[in-house]
């Protein structure tokens, strides 16, 4: 087992505790809008370390490239989906302000 | 060659979807004449193993996908041509008349000649998984056909038929993956010559059947089909009781008689027979109590589907080898002749039906009495094609109904007499229910819609073609004996990998 | 042996969710309910093709199921896509949102309850 | 050991989201959990070493699926217009309960009979897996699957690209007109989202290509290239973008068909020299069939997106929709 | 090390079972989609740690298939409901 591989497992598991935090967010926080920001840290730095740490493990150029592709959209797009999401929220909230 | 009969349709289609709206008519025509033309020559041309015969793409047998032909794909290729052709005559006149102004640029041809490829697929196809695609090809097609008009009643049938079809093809897959997982490989050659009758086996045979007998609208699973092919456009109508029905019995026949001919019982055969008995009740005594005219042929095709399982249980024995096979082959020749004949003369009646509704624009069956002796044509076609239904002579229905019989006697099997008696008896009903409001007194004088000749004349050709079924009764034994000799026996089509 | 285990695994879930989709169509009246369980028979059909596969292959899982199911997944998605423009047009012109129907209703009880 | 127990795990949750999903109480959630079956059955592919099917699993049923049940969903939600026709039917209250208890004794039956006949099949390693590779070699592809589809069983292949074409013919049957260009152009979107979807377009473009280009030797291929090609359509639809509007009906038409098409074309030329249909020829075959599956890519892509956007309003919705406004 | 990457994605798929309760719960469609987006983010995370332990390079192209399609189901879930997009196949 080299270093790299220790980091590896490491970051993994950081990755691994930020997606507990957001799935306990997800079921603890009180409303949608609160849990959008369990939803981010989850998306972006869960992934994130999950990503560092596989990126540790492989060290080949195109899979690198690959990981971290994938990272940058999920940011871009997970970030995008709460905007959308926390719009609609409030949109709603507009129509019906008595409803809950 | 015999994959022509696939690509000839499938090219039309795409010809009629690129071509502008004021020739697709033509097109469309044209590619049916062609399609017909290349099934009659494929029929004609001397028989050979490779005629009948073509590997796809070249590959050996357990690997690549073949298509193969016996007589039975001929018959039905054959029946196909000419119901198809003539139906395709009687199409294009009928979607550019003016009451049909709604559904303009509609897809009509584009769609009836994939259904058409996809049928002709199915009858020279020899690879489960193959007749799987098929099938869906063609449910969806007959679907989107049924939609023609546009009407809530149309819709709410197609979607029902569609929920049917879907059910009968995804069991149906289940089946080949059993199949799959049992022998590892999809072929029906091979599968029929490495069955064993295990569980699975069973299951997978279960699952197929019950999947064909959905899409066949065998009782009690016919509830999809009155509405469906009642509330369809003429033309569509016909398409659909006359040929897709016919295409998934011709599938159960493939499945029956060369993948599990080892294990397909007596009792199975028994209850598919009772099946069809009930069948043949149920949908002429409903047949009879209908108001409008095209519920009535809907039902009458419930009925006549009935006729057709009378096939099982008559040659069960033949295959356990206990019987003479004499009689067995009557039954063939009985349950084939009654497929060819009611394909002609169901379509007959519904396009003859589809003129009334046009001249009266109704289909209120009391709204016939309007008619007041115009319209002679398309009356007559509805008595013959009655009289075919009836299985009175001269016709190709009564050769079915008589060979069926004989087969009954000489099997031994005598409770099937009273139902195919009554079931006769309670056509005649409804045949005469329908002839009775024509010839009874109007209500009050009508302006019928002028029908355009070609309309009545094609019904009339169809009507006609199931008279001569019956006229050329001998010829068309011959044929049958002649091809159905290698249909039960599997090593006759099992072919050798080359 | 293992992999023999995780063939019935997969295999049992495969058919037990074609027995459900199975059950869904039958009992559940909601059109798009009736649309979903079909997909879901697909996917249990699906999954036995695949865990067949799975058993049969050695260090690749059998090519020709694979073949078959992405086949099977083009066909589903296009019955599928028919399927809910049926029901959203059977929605549009008669309000109803199943098939089980009367008809002449009292005109307030049109939406679904 | 781990292996087993992730199997059970991914098991157990299919069956209860697929529960779930037909018999919760709420349409919404069982669109959601569906998205989510989606997502669980992917990874059930991964783990059965099937990623091809994976991949088209992840872009078909838990995006695309997704897609058209959501937009089912909120259009059958919402109260229906009354201007269309008067209403003449109702949904029936409950179904009796007969029909359910017999429902459900067929469900359990079948239920009994497929477990026993699972655990009844012979654990012979059967199929055709060896003589694909057998004949990998002068299939003129690297890659099994790929092999299967364009190549040993490309007349499976070909049929499913008329049954796609089908499936957008009769969606334009049902909403009575004729071709795409009927459809009225899209509502703009939120700047936000318009933005992203600018900046992930070369990505799916890319993607679409490159799954293209992998086929030949790894997992991916026309099918797979293709729904991410109709996803992006889509997306840019969503999005408001009018170039999806701007196609001409010829191009529609001919984007529709070219890959049903180009199987027709192939098949036919081998028919007429070799005398066998869809037969490639050994020194080019990898490039016909780079050729026939680039046609198919942009077949599907564009009948998948037509899938959802057939659905979508149509100019002549909107002019009667105006009138009714005033 | 292997087994390290294959407990990894058993417990992210532990974590979407569990959050499954957000979807059962509700209680509004709106944490009902933040659920789903949750699990479509997980899902490519254990797709990529399956890739490595299982090592096979296709399963980071679902992944990435997961990733550029994840918001195409959330776009169509905040579209306008009918009374404001005329029309529409309603």
């Amino acid at each position: 087992m080299t270093i790299w591989d220790i980091f590896s497992i490491l970051f993994c598991l950081a990755g691994g505790v930020f997606f507990l935090a957001g799935v306990v967010g997800m079921l603890r926080f009180p409303d949608a809008m609160s849990r959008l920001h369990a939803l981010t840290k989850a998306d972006n730095l869960g992934l994130g370390f999950i990503v560092f740490g596989l990126c540790l493990r492989s060290l080949a150029v195109p899979v690198i490239i690959k990981l971290l592709l994938i990272w940058l959209t999920v940011m871009l797009a997970s970030s995008t989906a709460c905007y959308l999401v926390g719009n609609y929220i409030l949109q709603k909230a507009e129509d019906r302000p008595k409803e809950n | 060659m015999m994959v022509l009969v696939v690509v000839i349709p499938f090219s039309g289609a795409l010809v009629c979807f690129l071509v502008p709206k004021r020739v697709r008519r033509y097109a469309g025509l044209a590619a049916a004449a062609a399609t017909s033309l290349m099934v009659i020559l494929f029929a004609l041309i001397p028989k050979g193993a490779d005629t009948f015969h073509h590997a796809l793409g070249g590959w050996k047998r357990p690997l690549g996908i073949h298509l193969q032909a016996d007589g039975l794909s001929i018959i039905f290729l054959l029946l196909t041509a000419v119901t198809a052709f003539l139906v395709s005559v009687y199409a294009g006149p009928y979607f550019d008349s003016p009451q049909e102004e709604k559904t303009v640029d509609h897809h009509f041809w584009t769609l009836w000649l994939l259904l058409w490829g996809g049928l002709n697929g199915l009858y020279i196809s020899s690879d489960i998984f193959n007749i799987y695609v098929l099938l869906e090809l063609v449910s969806l097609a007959a679907v989107a056909l049924t939609t023609l008009k546009g009407e809530a009643e149309a819709l709410i049938a197609a979607l029902r038929y569609l929920m049917a079809a879907m059910l009968g093809s995804l069991v149906f897959l289940l089946g080949v993956a059993f199949l799959y997982a049992e022998y590892g490989i999809l072929d029906l050659g091979g599968l029929g010559g490495e069955l064993r009758a295990t569980l699975p086996t069973i299951t997978a045979f279960g699952l197929m059947v019950f999947g064909m007998l959905i899409k066949t609208a065998l009782f009690p699973l016919h509830f999809w089909l009155p509405a469906a092919h009642g509330n369809a456009p003429a033309p569509v109508s016909a398409i659909l009781s006359a040929l897709v029905i016919k295409s998934s019995y011709f599938v159960l026949l493939r499945l029956w008689f060369e993948i599990f001919p080892s294990i397909t019982t007596y009792a199975a055969a028994q209850l598919l027979g009772a099946m069809g008995a009930f069948a043949i009740l149920w949908g002429s005594f409903q047949a009879v109590r209908q108001e409008r005219l095209k519920l009535l042929v809907a039902h009458s095709t419930v009925s006549q589907i009935g006729y057709l399982f009378l096939l099982f249980p008559l040659t069960v024995a033949q295959i356990t080898g206990e019987h003479d096979p004499s009689w067995s082959m009557q039954a063939w020749t009985g349950g084939i002749c009654q497929a060819v004949s009611h394909a002609a003369a169901k379509a007959a009646l519904f396009l003859a039906v589809g003129n009334i509704v046009h001249a009266l624009g109704t289909d209120r069956l009391i709204s016939l009495r309007d008619l007041k002796g115009r319209l002679p044509l398309s009356v007559f076609t509805i008595g013959i094609a009655g009289v075919n239904l009836m299985g009175l002579p001269p016709s190709g229905g009564f050769v079915a109904k008589w060979m069926l019989l004989n087969a009954v006697i000489s099997s031994g099997q005598w409770w099937w007499i009273p139902i195919i008696v009554l079931g006769s008896l309670l056509t005649a009903g409804y045949v005469f229910l329908m002839l009775g409001h024509v010839f009874a007194p109007s209500r009050k004088p009508v302006l019928l819609e002028p029908v355009p000749r070609t309309l009545e004349v094609s019904a009339f050709a169809l009507a006609l073609c199931a008279i001569f079924i019956g006229f050329t009764t001998s010829g068309i034994i011959d044929l049958l004996q002649m091809e159905l000799h290698a249909m039960p026996v599997p090593e006759a089509l099992a072919w050798s990998l080359p | 042996m293992t992999e023999l285990d995780s063939f019935l695994v997969y295999a049992l879930t495969a058919v037990t969710l074609f027995a459900l989709g199975l059950h869904s169509l039958l009992s559940r009246r909601h059109l798009l309910r009736k649309i979903m369980g079909l997909n879901i028979m697909s996917a249990g059909a699906f999954l036995l093709f695949i865990s067949v596969a799975h058993r049969n292959g050695k260090e690749f899982a059998d090519p020709v199921p694979q073949a078959m199911v992405i086949t099977g997944i083009v066909v589903s998605i296009s019955a599928t896509g028919f399927a809910l423009a049926l029901a959203r047009r059977i929605r549009k012109k008669t309000g109803l949102t199943s098939l089980d129907y009367r008809e002449k209703p009292s005109p307030e009880n049109h939406n679904r309850p | 050991m781990t292996g087993i127990l992730f199997d059970m795990a991914l098991c157990a949750a299919l069956i209860l989201t697929g529960w779930r999903v037909l018999h919760s109480s709420d349409h919404f959630q069982a669109v959601v959990l569906f998205i989510t079956f989606g997502l669980i059955l992917a990874l059930a592919w991964v783990r059965l070493e099937a990623p091809d099917i994976a991949i088209a699993e992840a872009a078909v049923g838990a995006s695309l699926a997704g897609v058209m049940l959501l937009d089912a969903l909120r259009v059958m939600r919402s109260a229906g217009k009354e201007h269309e026709q008067e209403r003449r039917w109702t949904n029936v209250a409950r179904l009796p309960s007969f029909h359910l208890f017999f429902s459900f004794i067929a469900a359990v039956v079948v239920l009994v009979l497929l477990i026993c006949a699972v655990l009844e099949l012979s654990g012979r390693q059967g199929g055709l897996a060896d003589l694909v590779h057998a004949e990998l070699e002068s299939s003129g592809t690297k890659h099994p699957v790929t092999a299967v589809l364009l190549n040993f069983r490309g007349y499976d292949t070909w049929i499913e690209l008329g049954v796609l074409l089908l499936a957008v013919l009769g969606i334009l049957t049902i909403r009575e007109c004729s071709d795409l260009r009927s459809l009225a152009p899209p509502v703009a979107s939120t700047i936000v989202f318009e933005t992203l979807v600018r900046g992930i377009m070369p990505l799916v473009l890319l993607v679409s290509g490159y799954l293209l280009w992998r086929g030949g030797f790894a997992p991916g291929g026309a099918f797979q290239a293709g729904v991410v090609l109709g996803a992006g359509c889509i997306l840019l639809w969503m999005a408001g973008h009018r170039s999806l509007a701007m196609l001409g009906d010829a191009t529609w038409r001919i984007l529709l068909i070219l890959g049903f098409l180009a199987f027709l074309a192939l098949g036919s030329s081998s028919l007429l020299h070799t005398g066998v249909f869809l037969a490639y020829d050994r020194q080019y075959a990898s490039l016909q069939i780079f050729l026939l599956e680039s046609a198919a890519t942009l077949s599907i892509g564009t009948t998948l997106a037509g899938l959802v956007l057939a659905l979508q309003p149509l100019k002549k919705d909107l002019s009667q929709a105006n009138r009714d406004v005033r | 090390m292997h087994h390290f990457y294959l407990l990894m994605a058993m417990f992210l798929f532990l974590t979407i079972l569990v959050g499954l309760l957000r979807v059962f719960i509700g209680p509004t469609t709106a944490d009902r989609m933040l659920a789903a987006q949750l699990f479509t983010t997980t899902g490519t995370a254990i797709c990529l740690l399956l890739a490595e332990a299982l090592q096979l390079d296709g399963v980071r192209d679902t992944a990435l298939v997961f990733v550029i399609l994840s918001i195409m189901a959330v776009a169509a879930f905040v579209r306008r409901l009918v009374p404001k997009d005329p029309g529409g196949e309603s």
